[in-house]
């Protein structure tokens, strides 16, 4: 979470957000008090590893959090200025699929596999238009030319299960895209791709967003994808924030051991190395790390201080946080 | 799709002729003489053998076969050796009441089944939930027979409020259709909770719900839609067994169906009506399996019967 | 996401602990596999052998008798006393038959208790009569009854008399309980108290051809020469009074008859004793201990769900794999196989194999087996079906996996949870059609402690008797359940994507 | 004789009225249940009492049997016999009409009797009548029947259901016919009820018959409805529920029960059904009449009628029933451990021997049998026992091989003794013929029965059949059981039913005030 812009208000704007599971009568944080902001028409990547809490994130802007076992304990999801978390369950539908859209990882199976794609981009459509059958049916018709779909009248009436991986990801973002959304999340939307096609769709991406205008919150693992796709990035790091920057700034000036550790293990095609670097250790399970930084027992740079209190974040300039006691001397960010 | 039918129609004909072939095998071979059982004791030997002969008992089994399947192609299934009933009369007449009383069965079935399946699967460890979870398993485990009689003990001698058995009016199906609609419901219960609950952990339910779709519409048309397919085949296996089911039943409440008249026939060596309900019995089943499968095709896209 | 440190088999018990109430069914199921192996020893008596043989080494003395033999003596005018074996032939009469059964035997005379409540038993020899008061303790209590009137007899104190005199006879009543009626007015009276409803008098009457005459009391006039001859009569009770009227010789000839004992309390400890601290469940149709019957009986059922049920799994999941993962001709060919088995629909193809093979316990369980081999062929194809369209099938195949050990290690564990939730059940459905079969009368041996024969031999009388159809087809669910809630609770416990 | 227990309260009658339905129309038709499904309406081709109750209020023969056995007239008004037994005379009733408008006289008498002996009719009954030699019209109303041998029990012959008189149309239409079904649509007689409809696992219907002849006691009811009903807890709960008028036969155990039940009237009748266990005589460990008498002595005949048949039964004391014709008691083997241990011993099978039981797989059967197999236990004889349906059963005695222990039930369906001891004892009645199944081949006893049919003189064969029983039961062919009574429960408000002895339930007479 960097200094507010000047200019205008953030287009969603999270604050200190708090998500429970609850598990065997357990209950712990998988998303401790995370706060950033996303502008009109910006990209924001949010990189981490596999169960840092990016996509329980992803899924509380929408609400989408099944409860039980989940549950929102504590912040705010500001979405131009009012509190998503506030609003009745009828005006949060209004705001799904509209407002705000998401697309998914596994696109083989995001599909009703009874309905034909017609009928299931229709059907957001008749949710947030009032556009009748057959004007239903030219919009998505011009999505799909939009989203890069060869012959779509037949593709319309066709069953997902006629369609590859990366034409059924087409329709996702078709059906995302149809209402217009000021913003869309996309939840590692290239992983389950090959790399073929998944340089075809961030293309798609990029173009579209220049096209609508749209901000996307681009959720993945992938470093390489950042660079090309983001204007802004957060990296997570077991349900805390540890480092928000530029793309540039990141890139070449990372501050957190982390963020580091990450940029190193990217392979360099130009050189030979025997063995890739990889960050040693695992991921700690949620609630398990009482005190300290929680990258602490995997930190090449830890001190004993670093197991004793938990570093809050620093200002390194004013697009720039890091949460780490290497930076102690920088001022502490206040939100 | 319809010449996948008729594939399937032309497959049936082999079955069928291998099942007259068990059927009459299964009858003549096994212990038990229906001249000796029909007239008991009283005959002397004399005249049980000129019985014999004239039933044309004695002649090698390939002749009587070849007697029987020419006859059962022109419709003629024989003389009932018990009722010296024509069999196929009787058989019409009495397939009406086994036929009401599966179908009467079948709609409790279902519609208790799937209403109560849905509602457990989607208020999940609801007390409704598991109660009606616990009244299921309790239902699997009930011998038919002795939940009739115990009914029947209640309801009809100790209350009055239905007839015994026997049949005539509406209220004599209601005791045997719940008694045999209560096993298939709680099967179709839980597989109904089961499947639901499976499709709703699926990834295309939480893209309706990211549309911004109501939870009673992603329920009934993107739940149910999927859900209902493995519904429909275990229902219409259910249905094939429910005639099984209607032996038992229809010997406790002397429902004159065609259960009671295969146990009557069985006992009684009855040779004619036992090949020709052997023969109806799996007629009928293979139909209702060409059905479930026809139904499986319309209901989920994906399989493709060319 | 959570990496998991435990093996799959630990997380898979873990889980299961969870189940509370398939723990529970599970430990029920051990008790009735305990019970099936330890029934000789807990059974509190022998199944096969009827309970009132069995009490005398129970420490329970016979007291309810089922039997009694009335000693019966005739008295002669002058005083001289019979024994049975001396009298001529006596006429014995229940005036209840369905409560005792009064006959002559060889050697004397037998009373056997049939069914509970009381009757009078009468014994006469010609004109006399003596009667006794029988009660057949039963279940329900006897209400009060008031103890009959069972011997009549009349104190001469002279027997012979000219022809003009008169004399009246001085009655005597003995009641069965023992207690005297002096006098023809106290028997009057206790007979307006004993019937209200149809009050019994003492009537006399003279039995000679005009040697005496006799009145409403008992006054006796001498007419002519000769044998006198009266007789006194209460109810069915008779006795007689000898006189040698105007010098005629007379001969000693029976006047009385006497039992032993008036009265005799038995039991009637034959059959559906109603459940009771001795017989918990009851005592069945040939008085067999139920208790005991149901615990033994725990062998058979079971062994008819698991081995049956084993036989049918085994062979079925074979098939179903084969059918489902390399379809074409062997999918079709098993299929159809399939179809003409299961063209008989449930419980028809076991009636089939049993009326072809004859009853017995190995012929229940191998028509069970086959009724239970198209149920696992059609869950398994479908499974495999569905499995075989995983990419980490397709995945396997590419890197040049065998057949055989695509099916044993991918596509068999895939197909684990539903072989097992079906395998508790149809174990549960065997024993219903084990049982069915019993009821249809063509179950195994009927006469062996099996639940499924129990019912079949209760079932006649399922209405009257209520315990004997009761406690067999309660055993049955209880079984039945247990097996299926374990089952579910393996389902749960096995099934991977089970997120709680 | 019957006994009637007349427990119907004023309550009960009331109650038993409501639960029938509205008042007179309902109650002028009668609903009777019975244990199975008539076969046939065809009495000449009739075996089972079931069809023979069914058939009753249609049919009318020459003579009929009344509830004590004894012979009544009622086609023929009297009969005589020829002085040497081999010619009966009939003289018939005048103005008797068939259902079909159909005479009754001499020559329709011949016509059936002579039908029913010709053997291509193929008819089960052809061997009932074997002994009749030709039938004479007399004239218009008198008939005779002459047998080739003396034989003074053609009357009783003529008194069973099935020397019933059939329509001479039906005959005539059968002779032209021969694929008429004169089993289903045969049913055309002289009774006080006609035909309506059969309704196979239904019901079978007869209504009142205006025509009937002997018009003072015609039908008291407007219909009489038969339905089948197997179960028979099922059958009691329709009479406690008051669905029916009539039902039978009630197993022993309900008796007991019905008993006290206000809602029902319990008819009880002796019957001539003897039971008893039949032993193959050709097995060397039944050669000696000494085990014989041991296995009668080892089973307790009164705990056998208390407990399997709930007190409805008496003890088999002769190889035939109380009140069948020329019956003769003998002394009962009581029950005597000690004596059958001590007998055993003698024959050399002091340690037992191990024995297998056939009995039909009904209730009742398999549990007298299992009640045997118990007692016979006691006595150190291990009995296995096995239950077959009864035709295969006839089947596998009648073969004759591998019979050891049999359950068995007879009874003469002609009241007398001739019927009641020479199928099962006369040595020319061995399998395959039926059923001398045990193998007892005895001379005497051939030649006492042949001289007590041939003679005329009643006295003297009333004093033959008396020897001959005494024969049959020192010797023992049989472990003597028991002779159950018939239990018939009805409405209270139900009379004008009686049973016979030989199974049968004579319905013409149903009447419901």
């Amino acid at each position: 979470m960097t200094h507010r812009g000047t200019d205008s208000q953030p287009l969603l704007d999270i604050r200190d957000l708090v998500v429970k599971f609850k598990s065997d009568g357990r209950e712990f944080a998988v998303v401790d008090g995370i706060s950033f902001h996303i502008n009109k028409g910006e990209t924001l990547g949010v990189v981490g590893e596999s169960g840092c809490g990016k996509s329980v994130t992803s899924l509380s802007i929408m609400q989408l959090i099944p409860t039980p076992p989940g549950k929102i304990t504590g912040g705010e999801i500001r979405f131009r200025g009012d509190n998503l978390l506030d609003l009745p369950e009828k005006r949060m539908r209004k705001v799904r699929g509209n407002d705000i859209s998401m697309i998914f990882q596994e696109p083989m199976t995001s599909l009703n596999p009874v309905f034909t794609v017609g009928e299931q981009i229709d059907e957001v459509l008749d949710l947030h238009t009032d556009l009748n059958k057959a004007q239903q049916r030219l919009r998505s018709i011009e999505m799909l030319t939009l989203v890069g779909i060869p012959r779509p009248e037949q593709i319309y009436d066709a069953y997902p299960y006629q369609l590859s991986g990366g034409m059924r990801q087409r329709v996702m973002i078709a059906i995302g895209l149809a209402c217009e959304p000021q913003l869309l999340i996309a939840d590692e939307p290239t992983t389950a791709l090959d790399v073929t096609i998944q340089a075809q769709i961030l293309e798609l991406m990029g173009n579209l967003r220049s096209k609508m205008d749209t901000a996307i919150l681009f959720i993945t693992h992938d470093l390489g994808v950042v660079a090309e796709m983001c204007d802004r990035v957060v990296v997570m790091y077991a349900g805390q924030v540890v480092e928000e920057a530029d793309v540039d700034s990141l890139f070449n000036n990372p501050r957190h051991p982390y963020t580091r550790g990450l940029l190193d293990s990217i392979p360099d095609a130009t050189q030979k190395v025997e063995r890739l670097n990889a960050i040693s250790g695992m991921v700690p399970q949620p609630g398990t790390v009482e005190r300290g930084c929680r990258f602490a027992d995997r930190c090449s740079k830890a001190t004993d201080h670093c197991f004793q209190e938990a570093p809050p974040l620093f200002s390194i300039d004013e697009k720039h946080i890091s949460r780490c006691w290497l930076d102690k001397d920088h001022p502490r960010f206040a939100s | 799709m319809l010449n996948y039918i008729l594939r399937r129609l032309f497959g049936m004909v082999p079955v069928l002729l291998v099942i007259t072939i068990i059927a009459f095998l299964f009858v003549h071979l096994t212990p038990g003489d229906p001249i000796r059982i029909m007239y008991g004791a009283e005959i002397d030997q004399a005249t049980y053998q000129e019985m014999r002969e004239r039933a044309g008992f004695n002649d090698p089994l390939v002749v009587q076969y070849g007697r029987y399947m020419a006859n059962m192609l022109k419709g003629d299934f024989g003389i009932s050796y018990r009722t010296r009933v024509n069999v196929s009369d009787e058989i019409l007449r009495r397939f009406g009441y086994t036929f009401v009383l599966t179908v009467l069965a079948m709609f409790w079935a279902i519609v208790i089944g799937v209403g109560v399946g849905i509602l457990s699967a989607t208020r999940r460890n609801s007390l409704a939930d598991r109660s009606s979870m616990i009244a299921t398993i309790t239902a699997l485990s009930i011998p038919e027979f002795w939940f009739g009689l115990m009914i029947m003990q209640l309801f009809a001698v100790q209350l009055g409020w239905f007839p015994t058995s026997g049949s005539g009016s509406w209220q004599h199906l209601i005791l045997p259709s719940i008694t045999l609609g209560l096993g298939v419901a709680a099967t179709i219960v839980r597989f109904t909770r089961s499947s639901v609950l499976e499709v709703l952990r699926e990834d295309y339910v939480r893209t309706a719900r990211a549309k911004g779709q109501k939870e009673s519409v992603v329920i009934w048309r993107h739940v149910l839609r999927n859900a209902l397919i493995p519904v429909v085949t275990m229902s219409g296996l259910q249905f094939g067994f429910l005639i099984g089911g209607a032996v038992v039943v229809e010997q406790v409440f002397a429902w004159p169906g065609l259960g009671s008249y295969l146990i009557d026939s069985i006992l009684g060596r009855d040779y004619p009506v036992i090949q020709a309900l052997i023969l109806l019995f799996s007629l009928q089943f293979l139909v209702i399996n060409l059905l479930v499968d026809i139904s499986y095709a319309f209901l989920n896209p994906q399989i493709r019967y060319e | 996401m959570v990496v998991n440190q435990q093996s799959p088999f630990i997380t898979f018990v873990r889980k299961f602990l969870k189940q509370h109430l398939a723990l529970v069914a599970f430990a029920v199921l051990l008790g009735i596999m305990g019970v099936a192996v330890l029934a000789p020893w807990i059974a509190p008596f022998d199944p096969h052998r009827p309970v009132t043989v069995q009490y005398a080494d129970h420490g329970i003395d016979i007291t309810q008798l089922t039997r009694h033999s009335p000693v019966l003596e005739g008295v002669l005018s002058d005083g001289t006393r019979l024994g049975y074996s001396d009298l001529p032939r006596v006429e014995v009469g229940a005036q209840n038959q369905r409560v005792v059964n009064a006959r002559r035997t060889r050697s004397g005379l037998n009373i056997t208790a049939l069914t509970a409540g009381h009757t009078a038993v009468t014994f006469s020899i010609d004109e006399l009569t003596t009667a006794m008061d029988v009660y057949v303790r039963g279940e329900v209590p006897l209400a009060a009854i008031e103890p009959g009137l069972s011997q009549l007899t009349i104190a001469l104190a002279q027997s012979d008399f000219a022809i003009g005199e008169q004399t009246t006879l001085e009655l005597k009543g003995l009641r069965s309980d023992g207690t005297e009626l002096e006098g023809q007015d106290t028997i009057n009276q206790f007979g307006t108290e004993y019937r209200p409803e149809a009050p019994l008098q003492v009537e006399w009457r003279s039995l000679d051809e005009g040697v005496t005459s006799v009145n409403a009391n008992g006054r006796v006039d001498f007419l002519t020469a000769g044998e006198g001859l009266v007789q006194a009569r209460f109810g069915d009770v008779t006795t007689l009074a000898q006189f040698a009227v105007g010098g005629a010789e007379v001969a000693p000839r029976l006047i009385n008859l006497s039992l032993a004992d008036y009265e005799t309390n038995l039991t009637d400890a034959y059959k559906h004793q109603r459940p009771s601290g001795l017989h918990w469940f009851g005592t069945d149709h040939q008085n067999r201990d139920i208790f005991s019957r149901v615990l033994h009986g725990t062998r058979d059922t079971l062994m008819i769900g698991f081995v049956s049920v084993a036989i049918g799994t085994l062979i079925g999941t074979v098939l179903g794999l084969l059918a489902g993962f390399y379809g074409g001709r062997i999918d079709n060919a098993i299929t159809r196989v399939m179809d003409v088995l299961l063209a008989f629909p449930g419980i028809l193809l076991a009636i089939a194999v049993i009326a072809f093979l004859g009853a017995g316990l190995i012929n229940i369980i191998f028509a069970v087996a086959v009724f239970t081999v198209p149920v696992f062929v059609r869950i398994v194809r479908a499974s495999t079906l569905s499995l075989k369209e995983m990419t980490y099938v397709e995945a396997a195949r590419s890197i040049g996996v065998r057949d055989s050990v695509i099916i044993a290690r991918h596509i068999f564990p895939g197909t684990l949870p539903v072989v097992l939730v079906y395998l508790t059940m149809r174990i549960g459905v065997a024993i219903l059609i084990g049982a069915a079969l019993s009821f249809l009368g063509l179950g195994g041996d009927i006469t062996a402690p099996e639940w499924g024969s129990m019912l079949s031999a209760a079932k006649d009388n399922s209405s009257t008797v209520f315990h004997a159809t009761f406690f067999p087809g309660l055993a049955i669910v209880i079984t039945v359940l247990s097996f299926n809630i374990f089952g579910d609770g393996l389902r749960d416990a096995l099934d991977p994507k089970l997120k709680e | 004789m019957f006994t009637t227990r007349k427990m119907g309260k004023a309550s009960a009658a009331l109650l038993a009225a409501l639960s029938l339905g509205t008042g007179a129309a309902f109650a002028q038709q009668a609903v009777v249940v019975i244990e199975a499904e008539p076969t046939s309406m065809d009495p000449h081709n009739t075996t089972d009492s079931v069809s023979a109750t069914v058939q009753g209020p249609m049919f009318e023969g020459l003579l009929r049997f009344d509830d004590s056995m004894s012979i009544v007239p009622v086609l023929a008004t009297g009969y005589s016999y020829s002085d040497d037994a081999t010619a009966i005379t009939f003289e018939l009733q005048q103005g008797v009409t068939f259902h079909d408008g159909a005479y009754f006289n001499a020559e329709v008498v011949k016509m059936n009797l002579d039908f029913v002996r010709d053997a291509d009719n193929g008819l089960a009954r052809r061997s009932f009548f074997r002994f009749i030699e030709d039938v004479i019209v007399e004239d218009d109303y008198t008939v005779t029947i002459t047998s080739e041998s003396p034989n003074s029990a053609m009357a009783s012959y003529m008194a069973h259901t099935s020397a019933a008189m059939k329509s001479p149309r039906v005959i005539e239409r059968k002779m032209a016919d021969p694929d008429f079904n004169a089993d289903r649509e045969g049913a055309v007689g002289t009774g006080p009820f006609q035909f309506v409809e059969w309704r196979d696992g239904v019901q079978t219907v007869v209504e009142a018959f205006d025509g009937y002849w002997n018009a003072d006691n015609g039908a008291n009811v407007e219909r009489i409805v038969f339905r089948p009903v197997q179960e028979a807890s099922t059958r009691i709960n329709m009479l406690q529920a008051g669905e029916a008028h009539l039902v039978f036969p009630i197993p022993t155990l309900f008796g007991a029960q019905l008993e006290s039940d206000d809602r029902v009237n319990l008819r009880t009748g002796p019957t001539t059904d003897v039971h008893y266990i039949g032993m193959n005589l050709q097995l060397d460990k039944y050669q000696d009449v000494k085990v014989r008498q041991a296995l009668n002595f080892a089973i307790d005949k009164d705990g056998l009628i208390a407990q399997m048949l709930d007190g409805y039964g008496t003890i088999a004391d002769s190889a035939i029933a109380p009140n069948v014709y020329g019956y003769a008691a003998q002394e009962i083997y009581d029950y005597d451990m000690g004596e059958a241990r001590a007998l055993l011993a003698e024959a050399g099978y002091a340690e037992g021997f191990t024995a297998t039981l056939w009995t039909r797989n009904s209730t009742e059967f398999i549990a007298v049998a299992e009640y045997v197999a118990i007692q016979l236990g006691e006595l150190g004889i291990e009995v296995t026992v096995e239950a077959y349906e009864s035709g295969t059963l006839f089947d596998m005695l009648d073969a004759g091989e591998g019979t050891d222990l049999f359950i068995g039930r007879w009874s003469p369906g002609t009241g007398e003794a001739d019927y009641g001891l020479r199928p099962n004892f006369a040595s020319d009645r061995v399998p395959p013929n039926f059923n001398n199944s045990g193998f007892y081949v005895n001379e005497a006893v051939d030649d006492l029965l042949n001289r007590a049919l041939a003679s005329s003189d009643a006295q003297e064969a009333l004093s033959l059949y008396a020897e001959v029983q005494e024969v049959i039961y020192d010797e023992a062919p049989w472990v003597f059981l028991h002779i159950p009574e018939s239990i018939v429960g009805s409405a209270p408000n139900l009379d004008g039913v009686y049973v016979l002895p030989s199974g049968n339930v004579h319905v013409s007479g149903i009447s419901l005030n």
